[in-house]
């Protein structure tokens, strides 16, 4: 396993394109050897492009690509010692489980009595080792993913496992369970995985590290709960996190900010020039109240939707939605009148879309 | 690892390829600007350098003297193939519809026997069936006509257009026809409005076969028609029974296969876009 | 579905009747003729019983152009496989010029067997055909193409690769472009070599299309006859004689109507029962079962 | 103008997919279908569109027999899970199709196919091919196409499964309030998650291996399940459901005992349960059983703990984003007066005392 370095890497599809168009604007990556990460965003975002150019598959337009500080960037596919886990699982059809796992060692001449250790260390990792006798392709696809991944733990120099989307294609019944075995077989070889998935419950369950990408841009590296407790644009606040988090535009004249006339204080502070700030508040931390007290606003009632174990509550204050999740067992107020605390530790600082302070 | 001689080895193994492939028209091509007197002076095969290009041969074949005229019999291989390929097309896609989305079964017959039955009459060889088509023609006055021509030939397209539709069809999600259908239409308006819009790729590949197939026919021709009706192959063939002008062969060849080379290019054209990988799976 | 049973049929049967038509006749009244003496003196309907069918078998001729044919239809179609494989992959990714060989290369299975197959008789003309003009500039002697039977037999299946390599091409490389990209890219992740990766990859994958364009050749090569016809009308002697060919002659030419029908018959389930038996092997040779 | 389903059966290899399936669906009411995969949902929509033929039972609608109704004139709309629409035809036409086949006008079509684009945000799309949407937008003119003929019937077949979650959050509030104005339209809708079932339905229909297990309010199912089948499905997660005895007011569960005991359960018999538990109702604490920590996942904005204490498997929910190691000891909380009692057939015998007053409070 390796320690992988983005350093100015960018891409265009189309040459000469400007980079406001770029698929993958210039950017500086590191991932840490034996580090889980999922690269995330919607579709276009530029994972891909990112991943294939990890891979290979793709030369950067510009900068270098370094695994473990050697300069890989030029260099194909298979020249770079990765491996990949497709969305669609690929096997060898015509090989048993055993000759699909072994293949890598053999195209690398290791020895038999070598690749048979191997292979069944790794295919008693994956639960595969009673059916390494098996036609490969008689297995249900997620055994095939597994061997997929098989494919890159044989090899003990593998720089890194990169994962594209590798539960579409599974049934939805099995996805939790390769994904729990997936996340085991890492924790237990330890590769650097990179991990490129749209789905947020998806990259937060597998990765220690998230990477959020958006048209080309990545907007947020951190742990999951980072991004959940300190998003660092509303878009991550937006795609982070379900429902999405609140985001409140607060008047500021000469003093301190209020939020319909009546004053919120926040536990930061931000230079007077900034002008029109937001403030953000997940909707697991706006609470409905009965006491009048401090950063407790009037609201109304708009709507409730019931999702079992917690009830969201669209609630108006000073003329802007605002959600708040509340405990099934809290049940839902009787008035429409509400009162809406909005705790001081828990208001985020927005402007332009961008978090300008952490507290 | 590849060597830096593999791209040689690879355009020297197309080239050879190419030149063999190509050599036969370029030998049409250039006997059909011959003379007597150049064809029989032995190969020669670059015209003004080795010989003196004359127009014979191309004339003789739009009638000229001692010659033969390919109009008509072009006119009744084109109605020939057209005719029949529509007819197979229309017969065939049916079948193949109601086989991709309906499930028969007739005693031990099942869909995929069906289908079997079909494509299993490419096997018949047209040498088997063109006495009885003889006297079946004969018996209807169709005999020496388009209309009996085209029926057997109906046998021989039939079966391609079936076997190119159904796994067409069977690429074409049924939650289309279940839409169709809720949506008001009864089975055939599915079938024209919702299937056949979307079948466009497998139909044009099935006609490409059938007029492959029809217009190259030409043992049924042969047989089952004589004076009155003569396709091209028939009138290309029947000069080269008697002692060969090669010029007005070559010249006729070329004429007879000319539409169909331009198919090629389609051909192609449908094999880029992926069109025809339904067909091989 | 209950309003659907109707409709149904009338999907299929105007397809399957006007087949069924077609076909039945011609199959009923081959039977039939074939247990009868007609002939070009005698043109009746007549009952002999088997008597064709013994006289068939004796006739030496026939299965001398059966076993011929066996053998014309396994080597041309084994040789269109190979070389439609190979050209297939060589224009398959990056060439140059790939769309301007894809079509040539497609082109002559497009042409007129019988019609180029008289230009091809042109061209093995002993003294003014350039085949003997090519190989006398390569400094070997001229060989009698068409008048001696191994030369015919040669040409005979220069012709046939010629016409019908185009076919396995296209079919080939139809397969070819619509295989998934990822197997090979996790081959080259997996450090596989061209090689192979062509035999562990590509061949497999390949496998269902080879297994189909192979049997369609094979069919279509069995009623072998037209170009036979055309190139050597079955000579010198009979050395080029396909059953398709010796029927023609003994049927149609000669008028032995009952007779042709018995070798019909017997060609047809010769055929049928042969392609058969090879479409099964190659199915299990190429390791299908259980595969969609 | 009610749709009747009565003791429908269904047997496929051996399998039932639909066993005595018997309900009423009433014209103006959203009804949720939740079940898991491979349930019968599917197969009860296709049967009520007339795409899938029962083995028995009977259908009516309006007093008249709809089995006998071909699937053209059921008047009846799908929408599929995948996203379903005519490949040759641009959006407008899409729409348009069902409503050309209605022989309505010109201009009406026309109001109605803008109208109905609009409603579901494609007004500006009408030109593309469906191949150059996104699988949300394409599931938006499926959904158009159902709602401009304005059919007596709208079957929608877990519709959102296939769409990332963002996506199939910002849906679920779109067909809620599109959902609001459908008139007299019986609508059936089913899914594989609760919250979908709970915030979308009128009524909920719990289905399981062919059947259905229960039929009521959102609240009546998620607060009185009947069984420990329906506890499960009605939850996400699954309510974690453990074998356990009540003696003498004291609950003993997997080998540890409960210190202080609700006094829902005072009053019941002594003996074997199977006691259910929200996984909201289950917490990592300072003190309490030990398990240990076999997977975690996110959702959303929440964090599943998997616990295995002995052999008993719990799920643990946590509000937030947090991280907890695989593999760690940690202690769990179970909340006694959170506890639903069923007896050891599964069938519920006593729910926790909040949840019986919200249900007969309304």
């Amino acid at each position: 396993m390796a320690q992988l370095d983005i350093v100015d890497v960018g891409h265009a599809y189309a040459p000469g394109a400007e980079e406001e168009r770029w698929a993958l604007k210039p950017l500086n990556l590191t991932f840490e050897s034996g580090k889980t990460y999922a690269l995330v965003g919607p579709s276009g975002c530029g994972k891909t492009t990112l991943l294939n150019i990890l891979s290979g598959l793709v030369r950067p337009s510009q900068g270098r690509v370094l695994f473990d500080g050697v300069d890989v960037t030029a260099l194909p596919t298979k020249a770079r010692n990765i491996a990949q886990v497709f969305q669609f699982p690929v096997i060898y059809k015509s090989m048993t489980v055993y000759e699909n796992l072994a293949f890598p060692l053999q195209c690398r001449r290791w020895d038999k009595a070598r690749i048979d250790a191997k292979v069944r260390q790794v295919a008693e990792a994956l639960d595969l080792h009673d059916r390494l006798r098996q036609p490969a392709r008689g297995l249900t696809a997620d055994d095939k993913q597994l061997i997929s991944l098989g494919r890159g733990l044989v090899r003990d120099d593998v720089a890194a496992v990169l994962m594209d989307e590798p539960l579409t294609v599974i049934d939805p019944q099995l996805k939790h369970s390769l994904r729990r075995k997936i996340r085991e077989i890492t924790e237990q070889f330890r590769p650097t995985v990179i991990y490129v998935t749209h789905d947020q419950y998806e990259a937060m369950s597998f990765a220690q590290e998230l990477l959020v990408m958006k048209d080309g841009r990545a907007v947020q590296q951190g742990t999951p709960e980072q991004l959940f407790e300190a998003p660092s644009s509303t878009y991550v606040g937006y795609f982070i996190g379900s429902p999405a988090m609140n985001f409140l535009t607060v008047d500021r004249n000469d003093g301190p900010f209020a939020l319909g006339g009546q004053p919120l204080s926040v536990a930061w502070d931000i230079p007077q020039s900034t002008t029109e700030v937001q403030v953000g508040v997940r909707p697991e931390y706006v609470k409905i109240v009965t006491d009048p007290g401090p950063n407790t606003f009037p609201g109304r009632l708009r709507g409730v939707s019931d999702h079992g174990a917690q009830r969201v509550l669209e609630v108006e204050v000073a003329g802007q939605p605002v959600r708040a999740k509340t405990p099934r067992e809290e049940g839902v107020p009787v008035s429409e009148e509400v009162l809406v605390h909005l705790p001081r530790a828990r208001a985020l600082p927005y402007a332009d879309g961008k978090l300008i302070l952490r507290s | 690892m590849r060597s830096r001689l593999y791209p040689v080895f690879k355009y020297t193994v197309i080239a050879l390829w190419a030149c063999f492939v190509a050599g036969p028209f370029f030998w049409a091509m250039t006997t059909s600007f011959k003379n007597a007197n150049a064809v029989q002076g032995g190969p020669t095969y670059i015209p003004w350098v080795q010989y003196k290009p004359t127009l014979t041969g191309w004339r003789n074949i739009f009638g000229g003297a001692g010659g033969i005229d390919v109009i008509d019999p072009f006119i009744n291989s084109a109605i020939v193939t057209i005719a029949a390929s529509a007819i197979s097309l229309a017969l065939g896609s049916l079948a193949a519809y109601a086989l991709s989305r309906y499930r028969f079964k007739l005693g031990f017959i099942k869909n995929s026997d069906i289908v079997f039955f079909f494509v299993s009459q490419r096997i018949m060889p047209p040498v088997v069936l063109v006495i009885p088509f003889f006297y079946l023609l004969q018996w209807g006055g169709l005999l020496d006509s388009i209309p009996g021509l085209v029926i057997v030939t109906v046998a021989l397209l039939l079966p391609i257009a079936v076997w190119v539709m159904v796994d067409f069809f069977n690429g074409i999600p049924r939650e289309i026809d279940e839409m169709a259908m809720l949506d008001g239409c009864p089975p055939f308006q599915t079938f024209v409005r919702a299937i056949l819009p979307n079948s466009l790729p497998g139909l044009t590949v099935a006609a490409m076969f059938c007029a492959v197939f029809g217009w190259n026919d030409f043992f049924f021709a042969f047989r089952l028609t004589f004076t009155e009706v003569q396709t091209l192959p028939q009138a290309v063939v029947a000069l080269n029974s008697s002692i060969p002008p090669w010029w007005t062969l070559s010249a006729a060849a070329l004429f007879g296969v000319a539409p169909l080379i331009l198919l090629a290019l389609w051909v192609e054209r449908l094999l880029s876009k992926g069109n025809l990988s339904g067909a091989v799976r | 579905m209950d309003g659907l049973r109707r409709h149904k049929s009338m999907f299929l049967l105007p397809g399957l009747l006007t087949l069924f038509l077609i076909i039945i006749f011609p199959l009923l009244f081959t039977i039939r003729v074939s247990l009868s003496g007609w002939n070009v003196s005698n043109p009746r309907m007549d009952f002999i019983g088997g008597a064709n069918y013994a006289a068939m078998l004796h006739d030496s001729r026939f299965w001398a152009s059966i076993t011929r044919l066996i053998l014309l239809a396994g080597g041309t179609v084994l040789i269109q496989y190979v070389i439609g494989f190979g050209m297939a992959l060589l224009v398959w990714r990056e060439a140059r010029g790939r769309r301007f060989w894809r079509v040539l290369f497609l082109v002559p299975m497009m042409t007129t067997p019988v019609v180029m197959a008289a230009i091809w008789q042109t061209i093995f003309h002993e003294s003014l055909g350039p085949a003997n003009d090519l190989l006398g500039m390569l400094g070997l002697t001229k060989i009698p193409w068409l008048t001696e039977s191994g030369p015919a037999l040669v040409a005979l299946m220069t012709v046939e690769v010629w016409q019908w390599t185009p076919f396995m091409f296209l079919l080939l490389l139809a397969g070819l472009l619509s295989l998934p990209k990822e197997p090979f890219m996790a081959a080259a992740i997996d450090g596989a070599s061209t090689w192979r990766t062509f035999w562990k990859v590509t061949f497999p994958l390949m496998a269902p299309v080879s297994v189909a364009a192979i049997i369609i050749r094979l069919i279509e090569a069995s009623k072998l006859s037209d170009s036979v016809y055309v190139l050597t009308s079955g000579g010198p002697g009979s050395s080029t004689e396909t059953p398709g060919y010796y029927l023609y002659i003994q049927g149609l030419r000669d008028q032995q109507t009952g007779y042709g029908g018995a070798m019909s018959l017997t060609y047809l389930v010769l055929m049928i029962v042969t392609l058969t038996v090879v479409a099964a092997l190659l199915t299990r040779a190429f390791k299908l079962k259980g595969d969609s | 103008m009610n749709l009747s389903v009565t003791d429908l059966c269904l047997t496929v290899d051996g399998v039932d997919h639909l066993k005595n399936v018997t309900a009423t669906f009433r014209p103006g009411r959203l009804h949720t279908v939740i079940g898991r995969t491979m349930a019968g949902k599917t197969t009860l929509l296709r049967a009520l569109a007339g795409l899938q033929k029962v083995d028995s039972g009977s259908l009516t609608r309006a007093g008249a027999d709809f089995l006998k109704t071909p699937v053209w004139r059921r008047d009846t709309a799908m929408v599929y899970q995948q996203f379903i629409n005519y490949p040759h035809l641009n959006v407008f036409g899409n729409v348009a199709f069902p409503l050309k086949r209605a022989g309505l006008s010109r201009d009406e079509i026309q109001r109605r196919v803008r109208q109905s684009l609009a409603s579901v945000g494609l007004a500006d799309f009408e030109k593309r091919k469906p191949s150059q949407l996104s699988g949300g937008q394409q599931q938006r003119v499926a959904m158009a196409r159902a709602l401009a003929r304005g059919t007596g019937i709208l079957l929608l077949d877990e519709p959102l499964a296939n769409l990332d979650y963002k996506l199939r959050e910002q849906l679920r509030d779109e067909f809620k309030a599109l959902f609001s104005d459908q008139g007299d339209t019986i609508v059936i809708y089913t899914t594989t998650e609760p919250a979908e079932a709970m915030m979308l339905g009128d009524v909920v229909l719990v289905m399981h291996e062919g059947r259905i297990l229960q039929t009521g309010t959102p609240q009546e199912v998620f607060e009185r399940p009947a069984t420990t089948t329906v506890a499960s499905i009605i939850n996400d997660p699954p309510m974690n459901i453990f074998a356990g005895r009540l003696e003498g007011g004291q609950v003993t569960v997997a080998g540890f005992q409960a210190t202080h005991v609700s006094a829902h359960l005072a009053d019941q018999p002594d003996g074997a349960y199977q006691f259910g538990l929200r996984a909201t109702d289950v917490s990592l604490a300072s003190s309490g059983v030990e398990g240990e920590v076999t997977f975690v996942e996110i959702s959303g904005s929440e964090t599943f703990v998997h616990v295995v204490v002995g052999e008993t498997p719990f799920v643990v929910q946590i509000e937030g984003i947090h991280d907890v190691a695989l593999g760690d000891l940690v202690k769990l909380r179970l909340r006694p007066d959170r506890l639903f009692a069923f007896d050891e057939q599964g069938t519920l015998v006593r729910t926790p005392s909040y949840a019986l007053a919200s249900v007969e409070g309304c």
